[in-house]
């Protein structure tokens, strides 16, 4: 038996780490994936939730946080070849034309 | 099984969708060539058809598909604000996709379903729903934003734009399952009744995080960063939507997670958000040169007059948030279609230098963007005076003193820099190397529209008043 | 009577030629301008005769005609207050003013903007009358300033001289400081009596009692007025505008600034005399000042050698006289001499003028003498005249001058006898040596054989013929003056000369005193005015002797001693200036190297110019320019504004960097905002 | 007990797969780490009794998703990612304060769920088969009768989402 | 007859909107535009006049009453209506009008179709300002006269015009929100933007917390019409704006515009907060003397003429202060019927600098020498529009300084007396520049062979020369009309200074010989008093 807290505390720290990536990496797709970690930290919290209150309305929200999941990655990446294309790299810092 | 009524309730968004879906059946079969008007007049008759249904609409308020949606006198009033918006974005662009050659089927067809999302964050009251609406919307924008393709400013801003914006998403939806776990429900009436005397730390924090993903959305400080770059990169017509049509959506959605939730503890973040964003808005745009990133901190700073109107909280609070949506978009929108307009290909002409003389070379142009501009300003008998003025005296209304001198102050400096485009356009000499294609049928219509909504709104603002008041009781209800 | 025909007369002509005059030629000019005054003055000498035939107790005789003005309690109105000291003011000025205007048209014949300088002269007739028959001090303003204007178009009338359009603004920016003390006394009457009308003011007057034990509204009043009085008659301190007023026509010199004008301040101090008999302080200020300026313009005069100079300084000087009587209760001897000065000062003026006219603008007297040949009658009347102010007897002058001199001793103050005798001395010394330096020896002007000039001359020349031919509708002939021999003034000049040559004869046989046995039918006419004003308690005797005191017998002798020894006093001046300037002629030479410092320090009217220059308007103009103007507007508000201005601007920029462009500071925008939502969220929840 | 056991492990697996998508130099190793965490919140999913959720996880997510991004990065043949100087000083200042985010949400939810560790949820009941609350049945009635619409609507987010890859990755011709 | 007197407010403030829209339509043929104008200005005029023909002089009340209500919730009413001060500035303001056409005919050449559209956009905010008295709607005209101005200025100006229209336009921008401020307090207490419901119910005490809060709402207002008048500390916009501007806009500024800042001190500062006003009077009193010499100081000494000029507006303007803020019936008689003058004359003076930019182009006083000979006429013109802003008697100027400075004495004596040494400086500024412009000889060549007035210019100067006379010898035209409205505005300083206090309440009977002796009778008493 796990104390529901615990189950809390780690999407926590995923959701952190997912900052946390955002942060600090400097490529574009890995930044990309630390988006999906924050989501996937989210989707932990739901779930947990919804073993709490054995309510499965969590289940669908992470279910549809997928499938928007899904499609963020398919237009996300295709917006990453798109600047790939125009500016031939990946690396974030060198995304800086628009400043000021 | 759902009766036929809920149907009527989604009518405008299935209508909507349907056009969007008839614009990419037809494309294909144009002339790969040949001119692609009739897309654009598809779209146009699509929104039109939005409109008419969602006068039909008007007929059956109420909630569908088992409390996912609710229509009422708020969310018709935003159908009809975002479909006028979109109206007006789709004439504004005939000529500016052909101009920047942009693809014009997934264009249009991005703009309908975009507008679908919108349309359904005013008017879902199911956090599940409004969420996927949310992303609609969202990345509907996304992609147009990285429409001129050649363009490495278009990619880069739809990047920048994609990448923050899940960033933000991702709070809200930590936000949303926090308030799941609060209150065992996502709908938000179910919240309303959970959050019934003494809310619980978890409520708190769960409104604060979605706070962040919405304020993102309407641009607010201090997670308004993104905007000047993204309003700066994306085709001007797309910035007249989505500096307008998401962000009246968001607000919606803000006023429905803030007020029908009955949301605990967020009003000094309100507060400061306001002051932020008014502050840090103005003062941006004070030495900007390219007009798209000027309107872009001036968007800020009206997102932080908005603000005002919610810490107002009360009926008149909600009421004058509801109409400064209406008549911002009216201005902006307007604005951003004479901006477009004069940008010609590949936008080449887009800073103060390149508005020098606009008033010479162009005179209807230039006193069609002055009226905007004054408007932005709040010069009587313009929408933007009255909304300011509704959103002072309801914050007055509720003794807010300190919060209202901040935003007075703020919008006499604001007068600033709308004066120095009006100056430059008047009173520096002409630049001849700047040419003005005339004012072309489907540009002339949108600004006629947005011109008239804005005078409209300044002279005889009652009407639409008293439709936001009764909004803001069927909010609340 | 329609009494506001006399005045309303001259400002038609005055509009009449201002706005078409230009197209007139100079016969219809002439026609309008003498037309509206002699139609005045008629209309005025046949008033006088209604006047005479007025019961007492219908005098004083007022018209009201409308309300001027009026504000709440307050008004004043159109209104004419005829009574004894009008009436005489009003003939003085109406009919002086006519003989100067027949003068005027001889002497400005050659001159540019004819029609402009009659309508002026009108404009000024209008003003003076409408400043002594004025029913309430508002309307007497109205005269006050407006005679202050004429002249100040009229001295500055060769406006392309810089020295006359100087003199002008000197003139008027002087009598506004005047007109300020005035103003303010007008505001203390309206404060506390409500009224400006001299009736209902005379009556609340009378029921003030008179502050003996200092200070009081009334002497305040009066002090202010004396102030008024100051600038308008030249006296000290405000004299200083009046010798420069000496740049504009000798005919305008003649009857604004000896005849009529100046003496507006003795006339306003007479029209107030129910105030300053009440306010003794008050008087014996105006006694003082007129005292003082009596001998100090007098002791300028003796060293001046423009011949207009000496007399512009005689006027301060006999204005003085006036002033001293006033401030001696004797208004009747004030008025008296106000109208003798009148007579015999114009006289004076105009002829010099003819002199000057005569020699082609020279007024230096260094440059003439022996022009009682060619100019005989011009001569005589200027005799007439310098016997009269002199004060010899039986000319005008003796009989007022004696009068304020008797009633000066008897007033309980002898220094002001005193004083008033060595002044009388001096002026007729420096009237003598202008007399003798004019007329007797020989010609020291431009030989007319090479017609060359004299440096100053020259200066002169340049001047006024520059601004003859430069004014618009020049006449050719301006320059032409001032060549050839020294001639006799035309006869349209010289009628008026003797006009006033015989009123300065007999001008003074109307008041004849009664230790000479005279009538002093001036006196008698006049003294119901002042006796109305006089204050009737006891305690006021003492401050205010009966103007009747000079008249009772038991002085008679004694004032027949005090005649003897003025008369005396008068002959020595006249036998020291034929002494030193006819018989000795370089004696003053001797004695002006003598005195050396003194004698220049007194030739430049003891730097009083310079000194009102070097304390006053250099500081002021200073100030303004460099620490009000550069330093607070520009440097204090203004920095203050744009700093502001470029402040936000830096700020702006500084916030730009925030904008760095860079995806992942914004996420750190974004994480701090964030964090400062969770960590206030969390705190409000656990609150 | 043995829940909790199966918690830590996977747990831990999942914390150290975050950590490892950080530390990280290539794309491609993040990628993996990622997976990894991803399996093992599928196996914790279980543990919580969400089977169908659990599935999706590991079928949509670490699958197909996850592909998608590995394919894009050898498309892209990312390398190394290089350190710039002219990088984002406040970003990686910043990162220190997302932790503090994350341990900020976990102060606040043990300050107040104190009253939750008491609540023991998952355990044994997993194992049993077709009655667990989260199976997809069950999902599956809930999803298509009160999420209808929501349902719906993801329909047109697809359609969107396809548009959107078409129209910015077709190479221009 | 009574349709007309129902609306004729209406007519006049929206006549000229009506010419501006009309021009927009016209074709660019700047004759045309330039005579359409003309004519828009004139009818305006004439319907304007219909004001005080038919005016009820006894009633101190707001005539011609308009009331509509305008937005349910905020309950804001058109409501228009006019009393004895501001009937004679909408006079005002139509009379000036046309002249500004007329003189702007040839100065301005280009762009004429703005121009004219701006100047009638302008004409109905202004006569807006002075007939709404619905608090949100004076607001809303007063903001409106901000923009059509700040473009005359920086469209047609010359030199720093765009420095000169920002100034002017954030000047009056920023002040004005103070207001709005305000405005909106009260509306959030009472419910009312209705002036008259507002005064009423501030005078009864029926708004919550007003106590606490008028001296802030005072100042808020005061901020407003202080940047507007404008008065000492926050004058520099004024020499800025007037240099750069055009002829015609300096013509509106000096004549109207800154009449609304004065007009608005006495209708809103002395209506709504009589005691704040009487509170504050002291040091507001202290900035209009301080503006009044320091004003005619710095005019002096300026090489620019007009830059002069619009620093003596800084000093007359003054006077409209202190006499509105004496709280007596004269000053504040006199401060109205000063501002009548200052619009004629200073309107004037203006003209005549513009008439002679026109020829040369330059306001530099050492360009000029000599004027009198090449241009008598227009020397003509200048002294006597000069002689009416000295405050000659007879002429307009003196009956204004004359009552106000009377009535600023009876309040206090040192006011008067410090105020009247501006009867000096006028003299000294005004008469020095005509010296140095007009006297002495011609010395810069460009001035020798100057045109004189035209039949145009002398058509532009004439009326204001007459009104300057007019007003001059019969001020009781327009004090009858002003002097009611006045004493009613001061009804609620009845506890405030001597002389006039009893008689304000009591209607004046002008051409009654007797009552200044009633007046008068407590003099004595006084006397002792002091």
């Amino acid at each position: 038996m796990v104390p529901l807290s615990y189950y809390l505390v780690l999407s926590a720290i995923l959701f952190a780490c997912g900052v946390a990536g955002f942060l600090i990496k400097r490529n574009i797709i890995t930044i990309f994936l630390s988006i999906e970690l924050m989501l996937n930290g989210v989707n932990l919290t739901f779930v947990a939730f919804a073993a709490q209150l054995k309510s499965l309305d969590g289940h669908i929200f992470v279910f549809f946080v997928m499938v928007v999941a899904a499609a963020e990655a398919a237009v996300g990446l295709a917006i990453i070849i798109a600047v790939f294309r125009t500016r031939e790299t990946l690396n974030v810092d060198r995304v800086n034309l628009l400043k000021l | 099984m759902i009766p036929a009524v809920d149907y009527i309730r989604i009518l405008p968004e299935v209508v909507l969708s349907v056009f969007g879906i008839l614009i990419m059946i037809v494309e294909p079969l144009l002339p790969e060539q040949g001119p692609k008007k009739p897309l654009g007049v598809i779209a146009i008759i699509g929104s039109l058809a939005g409109l008419a249904a969602t006068v039909y609409q008007t007929g059956s308020y109420g909630s569908a598909f088992y409390n996912t949606i609710s229509v009422d006198t708020f969310s018709v009033f935003f159908h009809f604000v975002v479909l006028l918006i979109a109206l007006v974005v789709i004439l504004t662009s005939f000529e500016y996709l052909e101009v920047q050659n942009i693809r014009s089927g997934e264009y249009y067809g991005l703009i309908l379903f975009g507008t679908v999302g919108m349309m359904l964050m005013s008017s879902a009251v199911e956090l599940v729903l409004i969420f996927i609406a949310l992303e609609i919307s969202s990345i509907s924008t996304y992609i147009l934003a990285g429409m001129r393709r050649r363009a490495a400013e278009s990619a880069e801003s739809s990047l920048k734009y994609f990448l923050l914006g899940s960033f933000a998403t991702a709070f809200f939806l930590y936000g949303v399952a926090l308030v799941f776990g609060a209150t065992g429900t996502t709908n938000v009436y179910g919240i309303a009744s959970y959050l019934q005397g003494q809310p619980s730390t978890l409520a708190y924090l769960a409104v604060g995080l979605m706070f962040v993903g919405l304020g993102f959305k309407v641009a607010s400080a201090p997670f308004h960063v993104w905007t000047p770059d993204v309003y700066e990169g994306s085709p001007a017509p797309v910035v007249a939507l989505m500096s307008t049509g998401p962000k009246a959506a968001a607000f919606a959605v803000l006023l429905r997670v803030l007020f029908a939730t009955g949301a605990p503890g967020w009003f000094w973040m309100v507060w400061v958000s306001a002051v932020l964003s008014m502050t840090l808005g103005n003062i941006g745009a004070l030495v900007q040169q390219n007009v798209k990133r000027l309107l872009a901190y001036s968007s800020i700073a009206h997102a932080g007059y908005l603000l005002v109107a919610f810490a107002a909280a009360k009926q008149v609070g909600i009421s004058a948030a509801i109409f400064y949506a209406a008549s911002y978009a009216a201005m902006n929108v307007g604005a951003f279609a004479v901006v477009s307009h004069f940008a010609s290909s590949g936008e080449r002409y887009v800073t103060l230098d390149d508005y020098a003389g606009l008033g010479r070379r162009s005179p209807l142009l230039a006193a069609i963007l002055t009226v905007f501009l004054l408007s932005l300003i709040g010069i009587p008998v313009t929408g933007g005076f009255f909304a300011k003025f509704y959103v002072f005296s309801a914050a007055l209304q509720s003794n807010l003193i300190g919060l209202t001198i901040i935003g007075v102050i703020n919008s006499a400096i604001a007068a600033y820099y709308y004066l120095r485009v009006i100056i430059f356009m008047y009173m520096r000499d002409e630049r001849v190397d700047a040419p003005v294609a005339r004012i072309p049928a489907g540009l002339g219509i949108g600004l006629a529209i947005s011109l008239i909504a804005t005078i409209y709104l300044g002279v005889l603002p009652g009407r639409v008043l008293d439709y936001a008041v009764q909004s803001a009781q069927a909010l609340v209800k | 009577m329609h009494l506001w025909i006399i005045p309303v007369l001259p400002l038609a002509g005055a509009a009449i030629n201002g706005l078409l005059g230009r197209r007139f030629p100079k016969a219809l000019v002439n026609a309008v301008a003498l037309g509206s005054t002699g139609a005045s003055f008629a209309m005025a000498l046949w008033v006088a005769t209604q006047f005479a035939g007025l019961p007492p107790d219908q005098i004083p005789h007022i018209e009201r005609y409308t309300t001027w003005l009026s504000a709440g309690p307050f008004s004043a109105e159109y209104g004419i207050y005829l009574d004894q000291l009008s009436v005489v003011m009003m003939l003085v000025v109406t009919g002086v003013g006519f003989v100067i205007h027949v003068y005027s048209v001889g002497y400005m014949e050659h001159e540019g903007g004819y029609y402009r300088y009659f309508s002026y002269l009108n404009i000024f007739m209008f003003f003076m009358l409408t400043l002594v028959l004025a029913n309430n001090y508002l309307l007497m303003f109205v005269g006050w300033e407006g005679v202050g204007l004429a002249s100040y178009l009229l001295i500055g009338f060769w406006f392309l001289k810089k020295s006359a359009a100087d003199a002008g603004k000197k003139a008027f920016i002087t009598n506004r400081v005047g007109d300020f003390g005035f103003l303010i006394a007008l505001f203390l009457l309206i404060k506390h009596f409500g009224t400006l009308q001299y009736e209902n003011l005379w009556k609340l007057v009378s029921l003030h009692p008179v502050e003996s034990a200092g200070a009081g509204l009334l002497t305040a009043i009066g002090l202010l007025m004396l102030v008024g009085a100051t600038g308008k008659s030249a006296q000290i301190p405000l004299y200083v505008w009046l010798p420069d007023a000496m740049e504009g026509p000798t005919p305008v010199s003649a009857l604004i600034h000896a005849a009529t004008m100046v003496t507006a301040g003795v006339y306003m101090v007479a029209r107030s005399s129910p105030i300053f008999n009440r306010a003794p302080d008050a008087m014996l200020a105006v006694a003082i000042i007129g005292t003082l300026t009596a001998i100090f313009a007098a002791s300028i005069g003796i060293v001046q050698t423009d011949i207009k100079k000496v007399l512009a300084y005689s006027t301060i000087s006999q204005l003085g006289y006036m002033f001293m009587a006033c401030g001696v209760a004797d208004y009747v001897g004030g008025i008296f001499h106000l109208v003798t000065h009148a007579f015999f000062k114009g006289l004076l003026f105009l002829a010099a003028g003819s002199v000057i006219h005569g020699l082609g603008g020279e007024q230096d007297m260094r440059y003439m003498g022996g022009l009682r040949r060619y100019q005989p009658y011009t001569f005589w009347c200027m005799t007439a005249a310098t016997f009269a102010i002199a004060g010899l007897p039986p000319f005008a002058g003796f009989f007022s001058k004696d009068r304020i001199l008797w009633s000066a001793w008897s007033s309980g103050a002898p220094v002001l006898w005193v004083i008033g005798l060595i002044t009388a001395g001096m002026t007729s010394f420096y009237m003598f040596r202008l007399w003798f330096l004019t007329f007797f020896g020989e010609y020291r002007g431009p030989n007319p054989a090479t017609g060359g000039h004299g440096q100053d001359t020259d200066a002169q020349h340049a001047g006024r013929t520059g601004a003859i031919h430069d004014a618009q509708d020049a006449h050719a002939t301006g320059g032409s003056h001032g060549h050839g021999a020294p001639h006799e003034s035309p006869w349209v000049m010289v009628i008026p000369l003797i006009v006033l040559a015989f009123l300065s004869l007999t001008g003074g046989w109307i008041g004849i005193p009664h230790s000479l046995n005279g009538g002093d039918r001036f006196g008698h006419f006049l003294d119901p005015v002042f006796q109305a004003a006089a204050v009737q308690t006891p305690a006021a005797e003492a401050a205010v002797p009966p103007a009747e005191a000079p008249a009772e017998h038991e002085d008679a002798s004694t004032e027949l001693v005090f005649t003897a020894v003025s008369v005396a006093v008068a002959a020595l001046g006249l036998l020291l200036a034929w002494w030193m300037y006819y018989k000795r002629p370089e004696i003053p030479e001797r004695m002006a190297r003598a005195a050396g410092r003194l004698y220049t320090f007194v030739l430049d009217k003891y730097r009083v110019d310079e000194l009102y220059g070097a304390v006053i308007i250099q500081p002021l103009i200073a100030l303004s320019s460099n620490v009000f103007w550069k330093g607070i507007d520009r440097g204090l508000i203004d920095g203050a504004v744009d700093g502001g201005a470029a402040g936000a601007r830096e700020t702006s920029d500084a916030m730009r960097q925030m904008q760095s462009g860079n995806i992942r500071s914004y996420a750190g925008w974004v994480a701090v905002g964030a964090t400062a939502v969770i960590a206030f969220m969390v705190w409000r929840g656990l609150r | 007990m043995l829940a909790l056991v199966l918690f830590f492990i996977f747990a831990l697996l999942c914390v150290g797969g975050a950590i490892n998508l950080l530390v990280q130099k290539h794309p491609i190793n993040s990628a993996l780490s990622l997976i990894v965490v991803m399996g093992s919140l599928a196996l914790l999913y279980l543990l919580l009794g969400a089977e169908f959720v659990a599935a999706v996880q590991v079928i949509v997510y670490a699958g197909a998703v996850m592909v998608l991004f590995v394919f894009v990065i050898m498309l892209l043949n990312a390398g190394e990612e290089e350190r710039l100087a002219h990088g984002s000083r406040v970003a990686t200042m910043l990162g220190v304060p997302a932790l503090i985010i994350g341990l900020g949400i976990a102060a606040a939810l043990v300050s107040h769920l104190t009253g939750l560790d008491r609540i023991a949820i998952g355990g044994p009941t997993v194992m049993h088969g077709s009655d667990v609350f989260g199976n997809p049945q069950a999902v599956g009635h809930l999803l298509f009768r009160n999420y209808l619409l929501p349902f719906e609507v993801t329909s047109v987010l697809i359609l969107v989402a396809i548009m959107g890859a078409v129209v910015l990755a077709r190479r221009e011709e | 007859m009574r349709f007309i007197n129902d609306n004729i407010l209406s007519i006049v403030v929206f006549l000229p909107l009506v010419g501006a829209i009309l021009l927009a339509f016209f074709p660019r043929r700047d004759r045309d535009i330039r005579y359409f104008a003309l004519a828009v200005s004139l009818i305006t005029l004439l319907a304007s006049l219909h004001l005080p023909w038919y005016f009820v002089r006894g009633d101190a009340g707001f005539q011609f009453d308009e009331d509509a209500p305008w937005i349910a919730h905020p309950n804001i009413h058109y409501h228009l209506g006019i009393d004895g001060i501001s009937m004679w500035l909408v006079i005002l303001t139509t009379f000036l009008m046309p002249l500004c056409v007329l003189i702007s005919w040839k100065s301005i050449h280009e762009r004429v179709k703005e121009f004219f559209i701006l100047m009638l956009v302008l004409e109905t905010a202004m006569i807006g300002v002075f007939v709404a008295l619905d608090l949100f709607l004076f607001y809303f005209f007063w903001e409106a006269t901000l923009i059509p101005m700040a473009l005359i200025i920086g469209m047609f100006g010359h030199g720093r015009k765009i420095y000169a229209a920002v100034k002017f336009f954030l000047y009056t921008m920023i002040a004005s929100v103070f207001m709005l401020a305000a405005i909106l307090w009260l509306y959030a207490r009472t419910g009312s933007f209705d002036f008259v419901t507002l005064q009423s119910a501030i005078q009864n005490g029926q708004v919550a917390g007003f106590g606490s809060a008028a001296l802030w709402l005072f100042l808020g207002f005061f901020i407003a019409f202080a940047v507007k008048v404008p008065l000492f500390p926050v004058h520099t916009w004024l020499p800025d704006a007037h240099v750069e501007a055009p002829t015609a806009g300096s013509v509106l500024l000096a004549g109207v515009l800154l009449k609304m800042g004065t007009y608005g001190l006495l209708r809103f500062n002395l209506g709504l907060f009589p005691e704040q006003a009487r509170r504050n009077a002291p040091w507001i009193i202290a900035l209009a003397i301080i503006g009044i010499i320091y004003g005619a100081l710095v005019a002096m000494i300026q090489p620019n003429i007009k830059r002069l000029v619009a620093y003596t507006s800084v000093s007359h303007l003054g006077f409209v202060v202190l006499g509105t803020f004496s709280f007596t019936q004269l000053g504040v008689d006199g401060a109205v019927y000063q501002m009548l003058n200052h619009g004629v004359s200073t309107g004037a003076l203006f003209m005549l600098l513009g008439i002679i930019y026109d020829r040369r182009h330059t306001y530099d006083i050492t360009e000029y020498a000599g004027l009198a000979t090449p241009m008598p006429i227009y020397a003509t013109f200048f002294a006597f529009i000069m002689l009416s802003s000295v405050g000659l008697p007879l002429l307009n100027g003196f009956v204004g300084e004359f009552l106000v400075l009377s009535g600023a004495f009876q309040a206090k004596q040192l006011y008067g007396i410090l105020a009247a040494t501006g009867v000096i400086w006028s003299a000294c500024y005004l008469l020095w520049m005509y010296q140095r412009v007009f006297f002495g000889e011609v010395t810069n060549p460009a001035n020798r062979s100057l045109r004189d007035l035209d039949g145009r210019e002398k058509v532009s100067l004439w009326p204001t020369a007459i009104a300057a006379f007019v007003m001059g010898i019969a001020p009781m035209l327009w004090l009858h009309s002003i002097d009611p409205a006045v004493s009613a505005a001061l009804r609620q300083f009845s506890a405030g200074t001597q002389v006039t206090a009893t008689a304000t309440g009591r209607a004046i009977r002008p051409e009654s010989p007797h009552y200044p002796l009633e007046a008068g009778a407590r003099a004595p008493a006084e006397v002792t008093g002091r």
